[in-house]
């Protein structure tokens, strides 16, 4: 026990902040070790690498089986555009919890922030989903509602008249520029984070890594200009794929969800969206890492420490969850305007009401009074059970969602005009044998994607690692050590 | 009040054959003890008429029409008003109707707010009237001091009068007694307005409101309510009016 | 205790800084008391309330009422149910009778004047002290022999008050006069002459499926309104076939604004436009040979410099127009027609008129259902219904007189001369030269407060009368006055206080021993005796066994009438002759639309803060005068809603705000009567301005009646701005309800 | 970095405590000029209280006006205070250290200037009890707790109430400090009073400790609540078109942040220029907060955006016209344009720059225009919304605030400067204790040829004190 002058009572750091079986300090060890685990690949990674290829097998078939079902009726369509926008959620949202404490300075995404980026990859696969969605999004000619304000049915003496020049298809522009845009962004983020360590590799590694290494590293060596470089181009994209996934969220909400349930105005919605897409992103790292931890031989780097970051962070966020959903639901109920009512039966109360109770309980009162004791927060288990139940939860949101509008968007008692729906659709919309290989396949298919990226790109950031022991030191403080962490500005 | 449970006031509105000639407007001030509106009320936009004629413009001289339509409390079913009252000032009572109780209101002026008829009004001065002309004032209405909110009652005070002494000369109130109607209702020269009880099957309200709401959309049906698309379940009946002027652009 | 919880209240009510202000400026102990709102007040038990019939004398048309009367005050005026005219049904002006008889400005007693007149200056006197001045007056005219040189001049008044008024006047030999602002002579006569009666027929718009009314009101202010609009509401909805009401003006008025189609003539040629009907109909052949020879005199061949073509460009609408209003008034199975109004105020009025009340010969309705429905005679000998005022141009003549001096005495009642008549007459000045002027008026108006004496009469609440219906319901009709309340003034004693008219006549009559032969010196006892007359008659509305009864019953029902006495059922058509085109003075730029105001009429309820808060129908402006005006026009000429503009008429002006709207013919304005009282209570005195001075004196060809539609004005902004007091809201434009949001329209061809 | 200076605690307790011992001569005109202007507000305040209501310039249908927008402005600076300290410290963010104290009394301040309006405003002010205890006198019928309105006191409520004990906890060692330095015995009495026997001791400061981050994590829901109520007095209702939107939860919440940082960051010029605090309140901090503040103005300007869009989404009619008079028609265009400019265009591009960050008078103007700019978005949500333009047109109302209006609301401004001016004379404006510890914590770490700052760690996992293996 120690009392500084200001008399706060100080615990000493009795270990190094690293916890590896031998506490090393030496970058090269660092480096090396991390080469070691990551040229090694183990008979379980092949054997589950096989088995989700399998499942992207099926989920190719699936695919095929819904272009060749045609884009007439929407019903069909539900479940496709929910596994869609789960992976958006997923997937795309994921390298969130590499950029957002990288923003923040905070030193424990070091050992994650690499394996964050990395799930960009699996965005190509939402960009192949999202060929087919071109076809379906509704036109503006019917005079839908629409964020680009087609509005034939607006009375002409408005302002805003003039937004009648937009294409009537330029939902279908927008969306495929977004997501080309953010796919795109992600790529560039992992090459661009991966840099140092294509040169490690091209320096280290040997036989078709090294190739890879020396083609993907650019020539670099590391120079102080090429460092500083490094930071703006990664802050940079950072920022710029922030932005976009927020507005490829906003964008989807509204032109995949809004336009197809009349009376559904719902300007927190696109937030709750993204929010969502938080959330499960959080939750997917959390999967990730344990997985990286228990199978993957990382246990030395990614330590508690990542976890109870994580385990904060979602902690935050259902409870986020909660007040966004309560601030729509409340005035919604509140307000007792037929449409909105009409909106809630559709959404909450109506067929989907299992479902609905379901995802309440998984992503919000299972991870919220959980995560709210620090041992769970603290633990390596505990963490990864939750991020299944929210990535379950997030699951089930996005069918509830986007199969009941879908459905109620096939329906003939809808028209794209009206501000209201007369009649809710009474029963759940069953997913056909295609949706069941599209959900199974394209999840399996990303994480089958992740691992093939992950035997070229070092799971591990390894140049993150290194820079970490620069910054961190330990210091005496009266009789105690304690560990000082540096915070560059 | 025995029979009260299953009672529910309402009233019809033929616009068609409203004329706009205000004599609903001056009962009820009679009726009600609302304050003179003296000219400086109108300019401070603060007049206070419980039932109003709205008038609205179509067209152009020569081919022009002026609208009118009777707007007062529409007692809703559902009355935006009624829940964000903190102390229950307004409330919905056992006969349907959207009542005022004076003497808790504090004048947050939350329900006027949320009513999106216009039709609560604020006494934003002490109501005043010289020594002589109190004489006329109704006893059975509470005049209402500065800093609370009043509306359109639909007469409860004559719907409670004629009750109680029904019950005392055990006699039932039959459907369109003056003694029950509103002042207003008494007044209109063209019989445009028609006050009854909704839950009587056989009351005049209910055959109109049953005719007129049960082909809407079509010619015949002439029903609707105002702003139905809030949701307020209003307790007035709008009958629409009908434009049979040479060459009439509106209408659906 | 109660202080306590008075601080106790305020101290927390966190309004502390006020606290102690309250403490000071005394908030009254019941604010802060906080009341069980499980007694809502409306279930508090205050007592019995007695219906009284009577009937009411806001407007020209006694409608029958039952006064709500609580412990001796009358609290409420509704339609009386029983009374033909307005069966339950009353007009918004009948509501304010109990601000009249609680206004704060009656007089309360007998008046002399002490300071120079309209000083307003005055001294209480006793009764007979009034009485007795009065009766000196007239006795030393006795005396010289020149009775005539006193002069009684009334309002319209029928019944019983009136005949009091007549025999009066008549038995001493005074001059009597009958005045009304908006004279009804020219209706009266036409009427009179197209369908041989005095009184007004009724007209049975319930039934009528085509109604064409010409320049009147009549859902307004036009004669018998509550009756009308009664009929309107059953000829608009009543019937499987829902009636079209064509309204031929030239201003857009309530009535034009309910009217299916609105055919908006220049001013004074509502006669020829229904002239040119009635030819295109006879050219059409639409119409029996008699009726047509009736009208035409024998040879239709001069009617035909009256058809459409030849009219049309003076009238300002296209022949066809004319045509087919022709073609469907003479296709509807009820067709009538009506008329009145401003088409009667102009120089061609009388032939106007005519011309339009003959369409009904034409539609040959006179008797039918849904048609012109004819009166019969008075059940009572001598009784009549209240005569037409005597036309501007007598008064002219008075006025002339009262130069010359040969007016001594001008006992005026109900009539507001010094306000109604148009400076032209030159009246106010010429009042100078007259010695004595008295008022019987119960409350201070621009003529009691010119008066030297002032004999204030009951409020029509607090006092007897009967009347014969000046519209009547086509049968025999006796309304009923009687006092429903104890005078308001009766705690200031018999001496004081107020009298009724009636009563004060047959007093004087007393004192001078002259005999009005009605054997009753009360008033009360005059109508008991002629209610005996009907009682005679034995039928009717009450039949009761012993006189008593049948009084009580005539009292309780508010009137006596008999639905089998029925008036004439046809009515010989008269011969038309040419209208000439009607006379416009003046050299403004727009034609001038007065109009009665929808509350004040012609001004006589001005005094009523009711009816001033009433918001005028197409305009919804209170307590002003405004000047509607098309609002292209306004915009024109810079003129917003609320512009202080001057008003002026060859020479005289008024100011009024502007009050542009998209409904008025652009080379028009329309300004209502009603305001611009010099003096009226507190309520009107010194308020808007008063449109019948400025009006200049065109006659009437054949009545001499003033036609007060003939003038050009000239509008002029003040620079100044005040906000017109409407209940409507502040809008940057005119409400519009293009969506039909609000009134939702059904559209459906004519028929 | 190099502002990077180590105090003696001698010399902190020096300059902080200089101004409480010690009378600067601009205090008192300043106290005074305020006290009047809090005068005239309350004077205001009775007249309207004995005259009616009628003495502002509400009418039907605009029947809020000023005081509720004020209101709404006030809630909003007052979520300042728990963002910078709460928040801020449960993440650790080392900057934070002297900035907390004037935010927390800020907070009390301005919350208890919002409580005023809200009363002021009712017609009836003598008989609110009723309304804001839920305690029935005798009537057999409680508050309604279906309305916002009374979510509203009891919200508000707690949170003066915990935030005035997160203020009085931060406050104790402090206190202790000046009983030992103050003069005089009554007010050593005073202060040993105030100070609950505040030593010093290793118990007391883990009490102190504990109590401070319980409070800052308790207050956090209360925090959110707050604003989600207040909005929700307008959202909840169909009456008045524009309010009624499922964004206007989180978007008050996000602008009350917006406003009332920019608060604390004027405050915090104010201090260095009013009281010399130089040492303590560098550029560093000012930077800091900037670079919160840019984030905070941008995702507040894309709920803003949203609530746009959704409202022109709706493609209804009376929103149309709403919004047509919200940003294009006399009198609002013009106040909506300033208060996009003020609000969001001048002030945000100007913090992108280093240079401007750093520098207290650039933020003190900034952080002004953000607060006259937040302060019309209140009063632009509120107003052109109650003058309906809604399809019943011929109810389409006006509003022009009356001299009381302005005086009240003028009264609460100069109320919550009086409170900050008082309260600075009697109690330290800058956390001793906390800038202490900020001081002690603070370290220094080489990397290559230049010196980062770092900090100590707190609250490491405790797994870190195991034996492994």
């Amino acid at each position: 026990m120690a009392t500084n002058s200001a008399g706060v009572e100080y615990e000493a750091v009795s270990e190094p902040y690293v916890e590896t079986e031998n506490s090393v300090d030496n970058r090269k060890d660092v480096s090396d070790r991390l080469l070691k685990i990551h040229n090694v690949t183990s008979n379980r990674f092949w054997q589950f690498a096989a088995l989700t290829g399998l499942m992207f097998a099926l989920g190719i078939i699936g695919f095929i089986l819904k272009v060749a079902s045609g884009f007439d009726d929407k019903d069909v369509w539900g479940y496709y555009v929910a596994v869609f926008a789960f992976l958006m959620t997923t997937t795309a949202a994921a390298p969130m919890v590499a950029i957002a404490p990288r923003i923040a300075n905070a030193h424990w995404r070091r050992p994650i922030s690499r394996a964050a980026e990395l799930w960009t990859v699996a965005g190509c696969l939402n960009l192949v989903l999202y060929i087919p969605l071109i076809w379906l999004l509704p036109s503006l000619e019917n005079g839908r509602r629409s964020l680009w304000f087609y509005g034939q049915q607006a009375s002409k003496d408005q302002f805003w008249t003039g937004f009648e020049s937009v294409p009537a298809y330029s939902p279908h522009i927008w969306a495929t520029l977004a997501i080309v845009s953010l796919v795109v962004l992600g790529l560039a983020l992992v090459w661009l984070s991966c840099l140092p360590d294509f040169a490690v590799l091209r320096d280290q590694g040997t036989g078709w890594r090294q190739k890879w290494g020396r083609r993907l590293s650019l020539g670099w060596i590391g120079t102080t200009r090429q460092w500083n470089w490094q930071y703006h181009r990664m802050g940079i994209v950072s920022a710029f794929y922030f932005m976009m996934l927020i507005f490829v969220h906003f964008f989807i909400s509204v032109e995949f969800l809004m336009v197809h349930v009349p009376g559904w105005i719902d300007s927190l919605y696109p937030i709750t969206h993204a929010h969502n897409a938080l959330q499960a992103g959080v939750a997917t790292m959390m999967l990730t890492i344990f997985c990286l931890r228990q199978f993957g031989g990382y246990k030395d780097y990614i330590g508690l420490d990542q976890f109870w970051g994580l385990g904060k962070l979602l902690l935050a966020l259902s409870l986020l969850w909660f007040w966004f959903w309560f601030s729509s639901f409340n005035l919604f109920w509140y307000a007792k305007k037929p449409s909105e009512l009409s909106l809630l039966e559709l959404l909450i109360s109506g067929p989907y009401k299992i479902m609905f109770i379901a995802e309440f309980l998984l992503v919000f009162i299972i991870p919220w009074f959980s995560m709210i004791w620090n041992p769970v927060r603290r633990s390596v288990w505990g963490p990864a059970v939750i991020a299944v139940s929210v990535l379950l939860g997030t699951l089930l949101d996005r069918i509830r969602l986007y199969v009941a509008s879908w459905d109620a968007a096939s329906r003939d008692f809808v028209s794209m005009l009206e501000m209201e729906m007369h009649e809710v659709p009474e029963k759940i919309v069953t997913p056909a044998i295609a949706d069941i290989f599209l959900i199974v396949g394209f999840i399996g298919g990303s994480i089958f994607i992740f691992m093939l990226a992950s035997r070229l790109i070092p799971v591990m950031n390894i140049w993150e690692q290194k820079e970490f022991l620069l910054y961190k030191a330990e210091a005496q403080y009266h009789r105690a050590k304690v560990l000082v962490l540096g915070k560059p500005r | 009040m025995a029979d009260s449970q299953d009672r529910k006031w309402g009233m019809v509105v033929d616009i068609d054959r409203c004329t706009g000639c205000n004599g609903c407007v001056v009962a009820c001030q009679s009726e009600n003890n609302i304050p003179n509106n003296l000219e400086e009320h109108f300019n401070q936009r603060r007049a206070i008429q419980w039932i109003r004629i709205e008038r609205y413009w179509e067209g152009e001289y020569p081919n022009v029409k002026a609208r009118f339509i009777p707007v007062m409390c529409q007692q809703c079913g559902n009355a935006p008003c009624e829940p964000v009252c903190p102390v229950y000032a307004t409330y919905h009572n056992e006969e349907g109707l959207n009542v005022q109780v004076y003497n808790r209101c504090i004048g947050t002026r939350f329900c006027a707010n949320g009513c999106p008829y216009h039709v609560r009004f604020f006494n934003f001065w002490e109501p005043e009237w010289p020594e002589s002309l109190k004489n006329q004032l109704n006893p059975d209405v509470t005049v209402r001091s500065r800093g609370i909110m009043e509306k359109c009652s639909f007469c409860v005070q004559r719907i409670r009068r004629s009750t109680r002494e029904g019950e005392r000369d055990e006699v039932q109130v039959e459907d369109g007694d003056r003694a029950i109607s509103p002042a207003c209702v008494n007044a209109c020269p063209t019989t445009a307005l028609t006050f009854g009880d909704f839950n009587n099957e056989s009351s005049q309200v209910s055959m109109m409101k049953e005719e007129a709401m049960a082909n809407r959309g079509k010619k015949e049906g002439r029903g609707y309510r105002l702003l139905d698309n809030l949701g307020t379940e209003a307790n007035v009946i709008y009958l629409k009016k009908v434009d049979n002027s040479a060459g009439a652009v509106h209408g659906h | 205790m109660a202080l306590n919880r008075r601080q106790f209240l305020t101290l927390m009510g966190g309004s502390a800084g006020a606290a102690v202000f309250f403490q000071a400026c005394g908030i009254p102990e019941k604010e802060l008391l906080i009341d069980s709102p499980i007694e809502m007040p409306e279930d508090l038990v205050t007592g019995i309330d007695n219906w009284y019939a009577t009937s009411c004398r806001q407007c020209d048309t006694a409608e029958g009422i039952v006064v709500r009367v609580m412990e001796g005050r009358a609290k409420k005026i509704e339609g009386n149910v029983d009374y033909p005219i307005n069966v339950g049904k009353h007009s918004p002006r009948c509501e304010a009778g109990v601000q009249g008889l609680y206004h704060p400005d009656r007089i309360s007693s007998p008046l002399v004047r002490t300071g120079p007149r309209g000083s307003g200056e005055y001294r209480e006197i006793s009764w007979e002290d009034a009485i007795g001045r009065l009766t000196n007056e007239l006795q030393n005219l006795e005396a010289s022999g020149d009775q005539s040189q006193a002069v009684l001049v009334t309002n319209p008044i029928g019944g019983h008050l009136g005949l009091v008024a007549d025999k009066f006047a008549d038995v001493f030999g005074a001059r009597r006069f009958t005045y009304e602002p908006l004279e009804t002579s020219v209706v009266r006569k036409a009427l009179s002459d197209v369908f041989g009666q005095n009184a007004m027929p009724d007209f049975d718009i319930d039934n009528s499926d085509y109604l064409l009314s010409f320049g009147a009101d009549f859902l307004s202010t036009w004669a018998s309104p509550t009756r009308y609009s009664r009929g309107y509401g059953e000829f608009r909805q009543g019937h499987d076939h829902r009636g079209k009401l064509v309204h031929i003006d030239s201003r857009f008025s309530a009535t034009a604004a309910n009217a299916d189609e609105w055919i908006r003539v220049n001013p004074g040629t509502e006669g020829l436009f229904a002239l040119a009907v009635i030819q295109s109909i006879v050219s059409k052949g639409h119409i029996s040979d008699s009726v047509v020879n009736a009208l035409t005199g024998g040879d239709s061949g001069w009617l035909s410099t009256y058809s459409p073509e030849n009219v049309s460009e003076e009238i300002g609408v296209t022949p066809e127009t004319i045509l087919h209003v022709g073609e469907d008034f003479s296709h509807s199975n009820h067709a009538l027609a009506i008329g009145g109004g401003s088409a009667a105020a102009h120089s061609n009025g009388y032939a106007s008129v005519k011309a339009i009340f003959s369409l009904n010969h034409v539609a040959d309705n006179v008797g039918k259902k849904g048609g012109v429905i004819l009166n019969p005679d008075s059940p009572i000998g001598g009784l009549e219904a209240a005569p037409s005022g005597n036309s501007f141009a007598e008064f002219q003549r008075l006025t002339e007189d009262m130069q010359s001096g040969t007016v001594k005495v001008l006992m005026v009642r109900g009539a507001d001369l010094f306000y109604g008549l148009p400076d032209t007459s030159g009246f106010k000045g010429r009042s100078a030269n007259v010695p004595m002027i008295v008022s019987f008026g119960g409350m201070m108006d621009d003529t009691t407060s010119m008066a030297d004496l002032i004999l204030p009469e009951h409020h029509y609440l607090e006092d007897w009368g009967t009347d014969i219906p000046l519209a009547g319901v086509g049968y025999e009709l006796v309304g009923f006055q009687q006092p429903v309340v104890r005078p308001f003034f009766e705690d200031r004693g018999d001496n004081l206080g107020t009298k009724g008219f009636g009563d004060v006549l047959l007093a004087i009559a007393q004192v001078m021993q002259m005999d009005l032969g009605l054997n009753a010196d009360t008033f009360k006892e005059v109508i008991r005796e002629s209610a005996r007359e009907l009682y005679a008659l034995r039928r009717g509305s009450i039949n009761a066994p012993t006189f008593e009864a049948f009084w009580n019953g005539v009292l309780q029902r508010g009137g006596w009438w008999d639905v089998n006495a029925k008036g004439p059922s046809s009515a010989e058509p008269d011969r038309l002759d040419g209208i000439s085109s009607p006379v416009i003075t003046g050299s403004g730029e727009f034609n001038l639309m007065p109009f009665a105001s929808a509350s004040l009429l012609d001004g006589r309820n001005a005094s009523l803060p009711w009816m001033q808060a009433m918001p005028d129908p197409i305009s919804t402006a209170t307590w002003q005068t405004w000047v509607e005006m098309n609002h292209k026009v306004a915009e024109e000429r810079g003129i917003k809603e609320g512009d202080v503009v001057t008003v002026s008429a060859s020479g005289r002006s008024i100011t009024a705000l502007a009050m542009p709207n998209p409904a008025t013919p652009p080379d028009a304005v329309s300004i209502p009567f009603g305001q611009g009282h010099r003096d009226g209570g507190r309520y009107s005195a010194g308020r808007g301005g008063n449109l019948m001075a400025i009006l200049d004196a065109v006659h009437d060809e054949t009545t001499g009646a003033l036609a007060w539609a003939a003038n050009r004005v000239s509008v002029t902004p003040t620079g100044e701005w005040v906000r017109v007091p409407k209940f409507e809201n502040t809008v940057p434009d005119f409400p519009r309800d293009e969506h039909n949001h609000v009134i939702e329209l059904t559209s459906e061809d004519a028929h | 970095m190099q502002e990077h200076t180590q105090l003696s605690q001698k010399q902190i307790n020096d300059e902080l405590l200089r101004d409480i011992l010690t009378v600067p001569k601009w205090w008192l005109p300043a106290v005074v000029g305020l006290g009047i202007l809090v005068a005239t507000g309350l004077g205001a305040f009775s007249y309207m209280v004995y005259h009616g209501v009628g003495v502002t310039g509400l009418n039907r249908p605009v029947f809020w006006g000023f005081f509720i927008a004020n209101f709404v402005f006030w809630i909003g600076i007052s979520h300042a205070g728990i963002m910078i300290s709460a928040i801020l410290r449960l993440t650790q963010a080392e900057w934070r250290r002297p900035v907390t104290r004037a935010a927390e009394v800020m907070t009390v301040f301005s919350l208890i200037a919002a409580l005023h309006t809200p009363l002021f405003h009712v017609g009836r002010p003598w008989r609110v009890l009723y309304w804001i205890f839920p305690y029935d006198f005798d009537r057999g019928i409680w508050p309604n707790i279906r309305s916002p309105f009374v979510w509203d006191p009891s919200a508000v409520g707690t949170y003066l109430i915990a935030s005035s004990l997160f203020v009085f906890v931060c406050l104790l060692p402090d206190i202790a400090i000046l009983r030992d330095r103050a003069k005089g015995l009554f007010v050593k009495r005073i202060y040993a009073f105030l100070c609950l026997g505040f030593r010093g001791t290793p118990r007391q400061w883990r009490l102190q400790t504990v109590a401070g981050i319980l409070l800052s994590a308790l207050v956090l829901p209360v925090f959110v609540s707050v604003h989600s109520i207040v909005s929700w007095d307008f959202a909840v209702l169909i009456g008045v078109e524009g309010w009624h939107s499922t964004i206007f939860a989180p978007y008050f919440i996000i602008g009350a942040i917006h406003s009332g940082v920019s608060a604390v960051a004027m405050l915090m010029a104010l201090a260095v220029w009013l009281y010399k605090l130089d040492n303590y309140i560098k550029p560093d901090h000012f930077d800091a907060i900037a670079r919160l503040l840019i984030v905070v103005a941008t995702t507040w300007f894309f709920f803003f955006f949203l609530e746009w869009v959704y409202a022109l989404y709706t493609l209804d009619s009376p929103e149309i016209a709403l919004r047509e008079l919200q940003a294009f028609q006399w009198p609002y265009g013009p106040l909506f344009a300033i208060f996009v400019i003020l609000s969001f265009v001048i002030p945000v591009p100007i913090w992108l720059f280093k240079r401007f960050r750093r520098s207290a008078k650039i933020m003190f103007w900034t952080t002004i225009l953000v607060n006259i700019g937040m302060w019309l978005e209140r009063f632009l949500i509120i107003i052109p919304g109650l003058v309906r333009r809604t399809h019943m047109t011929f109810d389409w109302g006006t509003y022009h605030p009356s001299l009381v209006e302005i005086l009240i609301v003028v009264e609460t401004f100069a109320f919550v400067a009086l409170g900050m001016l008082l309260f600075a004379k009697v109690l330290p404006l800058i956390p001793l204790f906390d800038v202490k510890e900020g001081m002690v914590f603070r370290h220094l770490i080489k990397v290559g040829r230049k010196t980062v700052p770092a900090s100590i760690r707190e609250g490491l996992p405790h797994h870190y004190y195991e034996k492994k293996h």
